[in-house]
């Protein structure tokens, strides 16, 4: 199977190209050529997964073709447990979207290109993971993100769909930028982009142990710039803005794209660049992604409280959840992440396929207008609440067994890190149960939505899902976790010695305190949830009296079911209602215009003065540019001769510079060129 | 045989003629104004340079050059040029105030190219290896078709594909778009 | 080389090219007397008999009627390219003799690319021909030169597609070399290896060399009924004596090809009849070249007298039916017989 | 036969300076656009020049050489296809060809 597995993603490719030559012309108009050739991915993925593990190997199996003789570029493959795992995941979560989607697409306009893209993203998702040169990463690393662009934008009559596509292009853009400085700067320091091997990247690293300026290594400034791309990709602060918009995009997109793989590429990312964070001595670098993953995590699940749109709470929920796995990279968690990775993608596509039934059937995303629906779309609630109680994190459900152990890593090494995951855990219990009441619990709140259950062919992939967001825990239980024992040595004999060496000896298990913790924050987060929206023991009314002067703000009913609950949410309340504020102000509308990460971090001290100031700086530079432009535009005439007549007289000036500054310079063997002495 | 005090071979004589034509026939596909005239001066051209593979020890390349840069670009070339219809076009670009300021400009390059190329020390250059006798491989058909087979087989295959998504890409610009079609 | 060497190297290259010349004046006053010859036998009649003993003096006749006659540039013709026009077609008809083996060691210039050589300078003349329609400022002259030069075009993938063929079999692109592979009786012979794809690339070769030299049925682009006589409508004199001269080279060229490619070029049809037996019966070694050189030609006849029977009785195609002859048979028959010569190639003969 | 023949390289890399200066020339003063093609071949051919010249005279000659030159004859063809085939579409949509009048590109 290792020898074939370059086919995994070879299959979706011609998939692709048999839906867009053919179109409609095949059977189910494309969708089944699309899914057979998932799910022959699928059945090759769990055979190379199944061989793979069956037979314990410790070194990565890894196979390069060269491109073109001369030049040290090649392209490949390579098969280790991190690669199995990710194929499984997405292979497994693409083909249930895409048997979902027959049932939610039907009917569209576009279906078969629909399901071309999805193939498209499937093969460019696949080869990333599978890749064994970070060149070839990059380009899937891009295709990805093309394939996630024509997604977003897949209805692009809708104005704002079309934005949300370029949103999510260009701010993602910004990351990649990091991303690919930081592999130039590993190829002119390594020599090499493949990863593997004596000549590889990981086995050079020791190249990159110069300390720079502020005690940064190299390899510490490499992973940072990397991990801006993980940045971009995974929607972290601050780049995390496209990721709510990324929803104008169909349902089963967002549960495909948005939420189970290619925003967790940047994870995978930082993981299977992992070495060159270990390689950092100075520690600043893993430290950097710990705080900014805990400030994700925290920020988002704040702000998804105060959602009401049913996609944009489980897209804030998206953000935090992969800010949950960058903290555990940051804190040494190397396994626990790529854990929660595998069954954050089972459950939360779930989740947002449930969400699309629910959409599908009540036709509306907005959660003011349902309520009730438990009684008549029955399977999508029961699995709703099954990969609900996973993500909250209820022992011995996937997503619990996940997060406890990244709770477990975190309390070892950092407890400002700890006290922030719990605390994210406990707003993550409570804002997923707002959503569940407020959805299927109650009466319906609007007569004219009339809610029906979904067709069988979107229940199949719910239920499947659902099972596996029990299931898949057991591979990582703190008991036998068999997932750690495969996973570890695929940093290879040293990193592995690296990583534990690092951890002072501890070893994540089963830790009592941590799992009292854990599960009292993910149950008080039920429990409040619980008395505020299903059994109204906490009555708004009540609180409304102390703070009068809000009074006239809370007539409109809804408002007050936002924002006045209980006295203890009402800093929560605050915080997400600031947090979401400075998300649409400062860090929206100052990225947009192109100011830089600095200006924003200044903005953040909540100063309007500092704003107008640093706008009129930017609009200093705009008009600045915009002379410049203007003043040079009557260079572009359109005219080739003269294009051509520039191009020569550059050239003659550039020649002559260079030819001054060797005779200024005294360069002898330069400035003979003058002395003429033919040789005729 | 000496002449002038210079030592000058057959195949130097060789390459001067040829040189000369093709150089006078460059001249002329860019100065003279019927445009198919040029085209034919193009040719002629192209004849000269595949005189000079010839005389680099590439006969093969020689042929190639004749059979599709003479055969088939240049009559494509002429084809189109009674397509649009533009034979007897006369006169130079107003795009560039005057023909000589472009002539003087290439000119000034030509010379900083000459200069460069005539100063540098080559060190394989031929009146060092005479003395030391030939250094030739076998640089014939076999080299190069192995050579395109082996090591460039991936640009080869792309070429291909190039070739054929140019066949189609031209076939659907140049053709006409029916209305209603 | 030395400049005396290169003098001595130029004097025989300008022997070489005054007896090639000479040759192809010969054979192309032979073939036009032939030629009506034989098309007055197939239309039951005499054809030219009182010049000369049977007739024999009536294409150098001609020749000279042609020569006297007078010369005209028509008003409004482009004067430089209607002069040169004629040249350009005939120089690249007249150049392919260079690399023809006709006898054994009696190649004028041995190459070790010949037959890349003979794509290549036949490909040349069309450049002349579109060059004389236009030159001409005639409708019926540009017509014929756009219609040959899209004849010619398409005409020339199928001949280098059949040319490959024989290549891939012999393994060299040397003529010599290629007849010396087919040595030792007649079953030697390309056509009759690799087995149905050497005569089909023969058929190939042949049909589409019909469509080359432009003779019936393929003659559409000097169609008398429809464009007078097509690009040289206007020609007259010694300019179009060169013409008539090229297009009758051309013809021999075709057939001296096929039967260096697929006949066994100068090789007997068996061992006894060749030249080292006569020579070793009775002695006399300038014989052996000789006898070669007589094979050549007489293979050349026989493939000549073959195009001669076919164009005179075969109907000419029209217009489409040529382009879709070559673009939609021989082309992909072309294709698929180099894809299979090529597969036998390496899977069959390797071993 | 050896690569020499007495002939410096450098004489091989002059004629191909000249034919590309003569190139750029034509890019400039000609005004069909046909005619620029035609300029841009000289320019290719060069190239080719050089290219081959450099892998002959190597003291053992590589064929890269002549092979990139192979290349860039396929691509010139393929480059001429397609151009000729965007002049004979201008041609179409504007009844001339004169790169002079074809400015829809400015600003």
């Amino acid at each position: 199977m290792t020898e074939i597995a370059w086919l995994i993603p070879i299959i979706p490719v011609i998939a692709f190209v048999m839906i867009i030559a053919f179109g409609r012309r095949l059977p189910g108009e494309g969708a089944y050529i699309a899914i057979a050739g998932m799910l022959a991915s699928l059945g090759m993925s769990i055979a190379l997964a199944g061989q793979w593990f069956a037979q314990a190997h410790t070194e990565p199996f890894s196979k390069s073709a060269n491109w073109m003789p001369g030049l040290s570029v090649n392209m490949g493959y390579s098969v280790d447990a991190l690669s199995c795992v990710m194929l499984l995941v997405v292979t497994i979560v693409a083909s249930m979207v895409m048997i979902y989607s027959i049932g939610y697409m039907h009917g569209d306009k576009r279906f078969p290109r629909y399901f071309a893209y999805l193939s498209l993203f499937a093969a460019a998702m696949l080869t990333l993971v599978i890749a064994n040169n970070i060149l070839l990463m990059f380009m899937a690393w891009e295709l990805v993100g093309l394939t996630s662009y024509l997604l977003i934008g897949f209805w692009f009559e809708k104005r704002s769909a079309m934005r949300a596509a370029k949103k999510a292009f260009l701010v993602t853009r910004v990351g990649d930028v990091g991303f690919l400085a930081g592999l130039v700067l590993l190829y002119l320091h390594t020599g090499s982009f493949d990863l593997f091997g004596a000549t590889g990247i990981f086995e050079n690293l020791s190249k990159m142990q110069v300390i720079g300026p502020l005690g940064l290594s190299l390899a510490g400034l490499a992973g940072l710039l990397l991990f801006c791309g993980a940045i971009g990709k995974s929607a972290q602060f601050p780049l995390h803005i496209w990721l709510p918009d990324a929803m104008e995009g169909p349902t089963p997109v967002s549960a495909l794209i948005h939420a189970a793989t290619m925003v967790a590429a940047g994870v995978y990312l930082v993981a299977r660049m992992y070495p060159v964070f270990l390689a950092d001595t100075s520690h600043i670098a893993l430290n950097v992604v710990a705080y900014v993953g805990a400030f994700t995590a925290l920020f988002a699940a704040s702000i998804g409280i105060a959602q009401n749109d049913i996609k944009r709470v489980l897209a804030y929920s998206t953000v935090s959840q992969l800010g949950y796995m960058i903290m555990a990279l940051g804190v040494l968690g190397y396994v626990a992440a790529i854990f929660h990775l595998m069954t954050h993608a089972f459950f939360k596509a779930q989740l947002f396929l449930g969400s699309g039934s629910v959409i599908h059937g009540t036709g509306t995303q907005d959660i003011r207008q349902m309520g009730g629906l438990r009684k008549k779309m029955p399977w999508t609630y029961w699995t709703f609440l099954i990969s609900t109680l996973s993500l909250c994190g209820i022992p011995f459900t996937a997503g619990g067994f996940s997060k406890e152990e990244i709770l477990t890593v975190a309390f070892a090494n950092n407890p400002i890190i700890f006290f922030a995951g719990t605390l994210g855990a406990f707003m993550t219990a409570f804002y997923m149960f707002r959503l569940v009441y407020k959805t299927f619990h109650g009466e319906p709140r609007n007569k004219d939505v009339h809610a029906h259950e979904s067709p069988k062919v979107m229940l199949v992939p719910l239920g499947i899902l659902a099972g596996l967001a029990i299931v898949a825990g057991f591979v990582g239980t703190p008991f036998n976790n068999l997932f750690e024992h495969s996973m570890i040595p695929v940093l290879g004999a040293q990193f592995a010695g690296e990583l534990e060496r690092s951890m002072n000896g501890f070893a994540p298990g089963f830790n009592l305190i941590v799992f009292a913790i854990a599960t009292t924050a993910a149950l008080g987060g039920i429990g409040l949830a619980t008395i505020i929206w299903l059994v109204p023991i906490l009555k708004i009314e009540k609180l409304e009296r102390p703070f009068g002067w809000l009074a006239k703000l809370v007539e409109n009913k809804y408002y007050i079911d936002e924002f006045y609950n209980a006295t203890i949410i009402r800093a929560l309340m605050i915080s997400a209602a600031v947090a979401y504020w400075f998300d649409r102000w400062v860090i929206d509308y100052l990225i947009v215009n192109g100011v830089g990460y600095l200006t924003l971090v200044a903005s953040a001290a909540w100063s309007w003065f500092d704003r107008n100031v640093v706008d009129g700086l930017v609009n200093l530079v705009a008009w600045t540019t915009g002379f410049v432009g203007r003043s040079i535009r009557y260079l572009q005439t359109g005219v080739t001769q003269q294009y051509m007549f520039l191009l020569v007289v550059s050239v003659l000036i550039i020649s002559l510079a260079v030819l001054g500054v060797a005779m200024l310079s005294g360069d002898r063997a330069e400035a003979a060129w003058i002395h003429l002495s033919f040789r005729f | 045989m000496h002449i002038f005090g210079f030592e000058i071979t057959g195949y130097q004589l060789a390459f001067v003629a040829i040189s000369g034509v093709t150089v006078i026939a460059a001249l002329g596909v860019v100065l003279v104004p019927n445009i198919l005239r040029a085209a034919l001066l193009l040719g002629l051209t192209l004849i000269g340079v595949a005189g000079l593979f010839v005389l680099m020890n590439a006969p093969f390349l020689a042929a190639v050059q004749i059979m599709i840069y003479v055969g088939a670009i240049t009559t494509m070339i002429i084809l189109a040029v009674f397509l649009s219809n533009q034979v007897m076009r006369i006169g130079f670009s107003q795009a560039i105030y005057n023909p000589i300021l472009a002539a003087g400009a290439a000119g000034i390059l030509f010379a900083f190219l000459f200069i460069t190329v005539a100063n540098s020390v080559w060190i394989n250059d031929p009146r060092n290896i005479i003395a030391a006798g030939p250094a030739n491989s076998d640089v014939g058909v076999e080299a190069i078709s192995r050579a395109l087979l082996q090591p460039y087989v991936f640009p080869f295959e792309l070429a291909s594909v190039l070739l054929l998504a140019v066949l189609v890409g031209s076939v659907v610009i140049a053709k006409e778009d029916k209305p209603g079609a | 080389m030395d400049l005396l060497e290169f003098a001595k190297e130029l004097g025989i290259i300008t022997t070489i090219a005054v007896v090639v010349l000479l040759f192809v004046l010969v054979v192309v006053l032979y073939l036009v007397l032939k030629l009506r010859w034989v098309i007055a036998r197939i239309q039951s009649r005499l054809g030219p008999n009182r010049t000369g003993p049977w007739g024999v003096a009536q294409t150098i006749a001609d020749a000279l009627k042609l020569f006297q006659k007078e010369d005209i540039i028509p008003r409004g013709a482009d004067r430089l390219l209607f002069t040169l026009a004629p040249a350009i077609v005939f120089i690249p008809a007249y150049l392919v003799y260079v690399v023809i083996p006709f006898g054994d060691g009696m190649t004028p210039r041995s190459l070790n690319i010949g037959a890349i050589y003979f794509s290549a300078i036949s490909s040349i003349g069309v450049i002349g021909i579109i060059v004389a329609g236009w030159a001409s400022n005639n409708k019926w002259s540009l017509l014929g030169a756009f219609r040959g030069a899209s004849q010619l075009i398409a005409y020339e993938v199928p001949i280098i597609l059949a040319l490959a063929a024989p290549i891939l079999i012999t393994g060299t692109l040397d003529l010599n070399r290629i007849v010396q592979a087919q040595a030792g009786g007649f079953w030697h012979w390309n056509i009759f290896q690799g087995m149905p794809m050497l005569p089909l690339a023969f058929l190939i070769m042949l049909v589409a060399g019909l469509a080359e030299i432009n003779v019936a049925p393929f003659d559409i682009m000097e169609a008398e009924s429809e464009l007078v006589a097509g690009f040289n409508t206007e020609y007259s004199g010694m300019k179009f004596a060169l013409f008539f001269l090229a297009e009758f080279a051309a013809s021999f060229t075709l057939s001296a090809i096929i039967v260096t490619l697929f006949l066994g070029g100068y090789q007997p049809p068996l061992h006894i009849l060749g030249g080292q037996v006569t020579a070793k019966l009775f002695g006399v070694i300038p014989l052996f070249s000789l006898i070669s050189l007589f094979w050549f030609l007489f293979k050349c006849w026989v493939v000549v007298l073959g195009i001669m029977w076919i164009r005179s009785t075969l109907p000419r195609v029209r217009m489409d039916q040529l382009m879709n002859l070559s673009w939609k048979a021989l082309i992909p028959a072309g294709l698929a017989n180099l894809l299979l010569t090529g597969a036998y190639v390496a899977f069959w003969m390797a071993k | 036969m050896h690569s020499a023949y007495g002939i410096p390289i450098w004489w091989f890399l002059t004629v191909g300076a000249m034919l590309f200066c003569i190139g750029l020339m034509g890019m400039m003063i000609r005004r069909s656009a046909v005619g620029m093609l035609l300029s841009i071949e000289l320019m290719l051919n060069a190239a080719n020049i050089n290219l081959v010249a450099f892998g002959s005279y190597l003291k053992t000659p590589v064929i890269a050489g002549q092979i990139f030159t192979i290349f860039v004859i396929t691509l010139a063809a393929a480059e001429a296809a397609v151009g000729l085939a965007i002049v004979i579409n201008i041609y179409r949509l504007e009844q001339h060809i004169d790169a002079d009048k074809i400015t829809a590109m400015k600003l």
